[in-house]
């Protein structure tokens, strides 16, 4: 994103609680709550200054008990409240997985439509650097398969502001989740409110030769092979689905028609994952436009290594994205 | 006949901060100040026998209709522990949400959902409280402030404590008054092992929330006596000090004592915006679920606790208190089988939920393949009645 | 399956039991740990009779602690012991997804190859009847995502009883997912002992024009399916994949090769599942080879409804199939 | 110097299936007979400190190297709390098993591992305990019964009641005796808030496992002081007794008395076949990682606790009761500062963990894309020292 000297440039993080802060202005009902959010200033410090404001009875620090504050949060949503349930990490959403997924997810539905559950689960997900396996969780294969959220992936700090409000004003349950490793990467964020809307992806760079489709931390790797391939000749356009549920395919679709080729980047693990889904939908709406068949870059089928050297090995990276578009557009 | 009582009732001053101290017979001692509710007049009382009958007919009812596979997947028989729901809920205000188990026909009732909501539901039908999604075991009605029946062992203790939140939260951070609500939850015996329970605990201790954790031990989850799953089964007082939540044993086969010793548990939760664990003793007539043959208790043990039976109980007390005649415990009975009966029939003839209602209320807006949410005929002016 | 009268015809949950017993007789280390399990002869009668063979210490009722009892399990086959765990029902087991997500399936990894985790976790998986929202899910596709773990799938008792001992013998540990509709369906089950191995589909009806891929439960739909499009002309090869981790995509592969059609039916829902996986492999390995885009059949994208007749359109089914296979196959 | 306890090691005869009681005090009455243990003599104790000397050099090196960016991820300071694991696993056999939380480098090192195993983990290389697959919060050992550091928390409170399982499993059922091992299983105050330990507790009671869990309360997890985040901190005693199990505060300040009451605890724990929860009264000098600037306490506080070092007691000690000279603390102190460099040294030779180790150890046998699983070779003979 082009930046002209007069705009204002923050940080992911800072974008992240200036969305909590509106909403918070705006809507009494509205309140966050988590591990450390509070007096530490969140431990990475999205939440920072917030109890400031707020004061202890809206910025609210909660003992180590995942399961206990995000199913508390979901019976205060049944009542109308709107909590932002902050997760240290996503990988410890864990032991809540019961709350999470069998009462946010489907309340309104159990209930006939009596008990909606307007709630944000959000937090860092994926690996931050050398977490390893229990601390490096992609939760968005996992928990995508479930009906009854929506997920968000924000990738700069706009979408990471604009994604956010749009979160804490949807009455349903969304699952929204930050990369630790774009948290102090900064864009211009306006000083006026505004949204990004759920279901709308976005071209990040416009191509004629090959789709890559993304989502957060991912998408940097996937522009620097944009780069890389143009200098081969291979013109790519990026699309970053900015939403998991929904699902922009009709855009994803439209750029593949146009360019014959994919390729989808998911730092997920591949087996039944958001990458799996997204090809396998491509490919039943694109079956005649293909020229190959959609190609996909994961991290490897194994838990997630410490050391620094199979850690990056493991996870997405240029190398792999420009591999992966090469034999997608290969022949074609 | 004398109404026991065994909480104490008279007790001194309150002190929130610091556990009940028990003493070597481990017995709790008096921390806190309940004052003694009164049983309230003849009129009330045959209107909870009312309930109680209400509830055993709904129930012998719905096992007619599950034999008859008119009801489906788990049903969960709620006999013999009427008691519990009846005094309980009569003890808190109507607006005061309530959460519950999967066995949570009673409470419904008790509530004041209407029966045939609560048998339409069970036969899948539009008419249903839930428009026939959720079935026996999620009762929910939003006029009645009832936020569910949940099928996960436990998973309503936290919802409970978040029902609690948010009441305080309306009322003093919305509002900028006091506190002034309290929430029921309602677990059995075998979620008690479940963690999630003590999380929920820690957190309702450390919030200071008005939420009452009421335990209907009927000594069994499944076939598993509470002895075999639950240490200290005998004295469960710890489970709450340990978080500094006052406990309380209530005798749940007494809807006078029950009222009683709730009331007053009810009130200074209220007051004083503190969780309390209040141990209900009780027993469930029937199986765990429909296909319980019941092998692991005897049936002498059945007997005498049959023969203890709630609603005796209490008639027992009105024609001896009151004077009330047989006569008028039949007219009762009669009227709440006519009741159910045509419950029934209303649920029958309620329509099959359309199909259409798969896609919705999945979210509360659009998008995707769904079109939207709509509320149960029950809440709505005009509904199927 | 045909059965000559003198073959022995057994239930399916007499076969697994008699898995376990077989298992258990040949190795001290093996046990069996869940709710109702022992002195109620398990709440759908799996383990009837364990108890009076094996005694209380290795056939052990535990509380309603699914978090507590798997991670106890796990600690237990770190020793080297041999864990087979009931859930009652696969649905409580949200409740242990930690234990079972981030310690069975990672600690042989994370601790170098120095500790393993030889455990088995079993029990009901998928709709039960009218079971509503919170009881009837289907694991697989939530958890397949997740490296270091099999899982097995059997559809009838021979199945049933070999693929459980072979998870038994594991060293690695398995999900093990039965269907609580077919625990009463039998078929022909030999005395002697045996064996079915993992990762090898069984083709349960051979055919031309269109392969289908299920496993489990829905093969029954699948299977009626064929017969029914057979009357149609269009002949169908039955793919039962048996277990989903390890997959044997290189059979199915084949079989698409053969009819140039493929369908896969999974119960589970859609959205970043095992049915999308096999999708994107089979797109990604038969590209050349299929007339159409494979076509997917799931339960639908909504939680789990409680009334008979929307539950019955909410899964998969012979008249879901068909259309899936008359679509696949349509001009081709 | 008088090394005190705070246990009552005087009690009144066993009895396993009720709780301890309590008075109105709140102190726990004798249940149980806990036999008095002997302080070792000199060599034993320079042996202990020498330990802590290590730990406490180890740490700072491992500071340093995180700093320099030789090491990754999250990594925890076990300064201040040697003594707890020091004279913990000092009362055990070494082939009882030990599970950890992520702050584990102290008990890996007190347990028998060589620093430079230890130290290369964290540099990820292939000569770390686990092949540099887990890094700081997974220290395992197998060859020292040592059975991790468990990064979620609390998670490894299951694992120990497992691995308490299956010793006693393996003494009783296998082999036909009786069980004669005791497990130590740790965990941090902030622990104390997830369900999974009120679980394991429950499980650990009711199957009678020889556990003990070992509670080192340092007061703080991460910035939350125990009180903000768990109820009734000021006594964790009902904690457990809730689930009928004997709980004990020890020093955890003091490498003495620590061993003294805890190897009266273990004992009793391997003798009884049943559970203890032991709080050890600590605190840690550092941050709670290595990005912690803690604000959450006063320097005043810091400087008290430091002002009451477990290494400085010790010395203390040993000046008073066995005449060790300054001088041989020196030497001592040398000693390990060579051991650790040498450590670093060493692991920053190890190489690199080859790419093809990220495939293994995924599954013990073979299919798929991966190709088996090899011990590290910390664990082989010939390995790369
Ligand atoms: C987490 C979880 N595990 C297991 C079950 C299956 N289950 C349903 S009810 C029940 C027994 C519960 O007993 P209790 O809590 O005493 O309630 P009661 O049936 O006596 O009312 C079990 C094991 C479940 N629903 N949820
Ligand atoms: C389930 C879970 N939630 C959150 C975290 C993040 N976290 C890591 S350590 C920690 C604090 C734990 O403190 P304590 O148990 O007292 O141990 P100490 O650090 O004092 O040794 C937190 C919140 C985690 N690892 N796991
Ligand atoms: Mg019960
Ligand atoms: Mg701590």
């Amino acid at each position: 994103m082009k930046v002209t000297t007069k705009e204002r440039v923050i940080e992911f993080r800072d974008a992240l609680r200036e969305a909590m802060c509106e909403e918070m202005r705006n809507d009494e009902r509205v309140f966050l709550l988590g591990e450390e959010v509070a007096q530490y200033n969140g431990a990475y410090k999205v939440s920072k200054g917030m109890l400031e404001e707020f004061g202890a009875r809206r910025v609210i620090d909660t003992p180590i008990s995942e399961s206990g504050f995000s199913g508390m949060s979901i019976g205060a949503a049944m009542r109308g409240l709107r909590p932002i349930v902050e997760f240290m990490s996503w990988s410890f959403s864990l032991v809540a997985a019961d709350p999470i997924l069998n009462n946010a997810a489907k309340m309104l539905y159990m209930s006939g439509g009596q008990f909606g559950c307007p709630i944000v689960f959000r937090g860092n997900d994926g690996a931050g650097g050398q977490l390893a396996s229990t601390h490096s969780w992609c939760v968005e294969s996992l928990y995508a398969n479930v009906p009854g959220i929506k997920m968000a992936i924000p990738y700069d700090a706009y979408d990471a502001k604009g994604l956010l409000k749009t979160a804490i004003q949807d009455d349903n349950p969304v699952f929204f989740l930050e990369s630790e490793r774009l948290l102090s990467t900064k864009c211009h964020v306006p000083t006026e409110e505004y949204t990004v809307p759920f279901g709308k992806a976005l071209v990040r760079r416009s191509g004629e030769d090959c789709t890559i489709i993304s989502f957060g931390r991912p998408l940097h790797f996937c522009l620097e092979a944009a780069e890389e391939l143009a200098k081969e000749g291979i013109d790519c356009e990026v699309i970053d689905g900015r939403t998991i549920r929904p699902l922009d395919i009709d855009s994803m679709v439209e750029s593949v028609k146009k360019t014959n080729a994919c390729v989808v980047v998911d730092q997920s693990w591949s087996f039944a994952s958001v990458g799996s889904e997204i090809a396998s939908q491509i490919h039943a709406q694109c079956f005649d436009d293909l020229d190959n068949h959609v190609h996909r870059v994961h991290s490897d089928d194994v838990p997630t290594p410490y050391a620094y050297n199979l850690e990056q090995a493991y996870l997405p990276n240029t190398r792999k994205v420009c591999e992966a578009v090469r034999q997608a557009t290969y022949n074609s | 006949m004398v109404v026991s009582t065994s909480v104490d009732l008279l007790m001194a001053d309150t002190d929130t901060t610091s556990t009940a101290q028990s003493n070597a017979n481990g017995m709790t001692e008096p921390t806190h100040l309940l004052k003694q509710a009164e049983i309230p007049g003849k009129g009330v009382l045959l209107g909870w026998l009312r309930q109680m009958l209400l509830i055993r007919e709904f129930e012998v009812r719905t096992m007619q209709a599950y034999q008859n596979r008119l009801i489906g997947g788990f049903c969960h028989i709620y006999i013999g522990q009427e008691a519990v729901a009846v005094g309980t809920i009569a003890a808190v205000n109507p607006d005061d949400p309530v959460v519950l188990a999967y066995r949570d026909h009673g409470h419904a009732l008790a509530r004041g959902m209407d029966p045939k909501n609560c048998m339409a539901e069970m036969f899948g039908r539009i008419g249903g409280c839930a428009k026939g999604k959720g079935g026996s075991m999620h009762m929910f009605d939003a006029d009645h402030y009832l936020y569910g029946g949940h099928g996960i062992v436990s998973a309503q203790t936290p919802l409970g404590t978040g029902l609690a939140f948010a009441t305080k939260y309306e009322d003093e951070v919305i509002s900028g008054g006091k506190s002034s609500h309290v929430t029921l939850c309602y677990l059995g015996d075998g979620a008690l092992n479940q963690g999630c329970f003590y999380e929920a605990m820690n957190l309702a201790s450390l919030l200071d929330l008005p939420v009452i954790f009421v335990l209907e031990n009927n000594r069994y989850s499944m076939g598993t006596a509470i002895e075999r799953g639950t240490s200290m089964a005998h004295d469960l007082r710890l489970k709450s000090e340990a978080h500094d939540i006052n406990h309380a044993i209530i005798d749940g086969k007494n809807v006078l004592s029950t009222y009683r010793d709730f009331k007053g548990i009810a009130d200074w939760c209220r007051e004083e915006s503190r969780p309390y664990f209040v141990e209900a003793q009780t027993y469930r007539y029937k199986g765990h679920s429909m296909s319980d043959p019941r092998k692991y208790r005897t049936k002498e043990e059945e007997n005498s606790e049959e023969a203890n039976d709630c609603i005796a109980t209490l008639e027992e007390f009105l024609v001896e208190e009151h004077d009330v005649t047989k006569d008028a415990f039949k007219q009762l009975t009669r009227q709440v089988k006519t009741q159910v009966r045509q419950a029934v029939e209303w649920a029958k003839k309620s329509p099959e939920t359309p199909m259409e209602e798969m896609y919705k209320d999945v979210f509360t807006d659009c998008w995707g393949p769904y079109t939207g949410t709509s509320k149960p005929d029950m809440l709505e002016e005009g509904g199927l009645d």
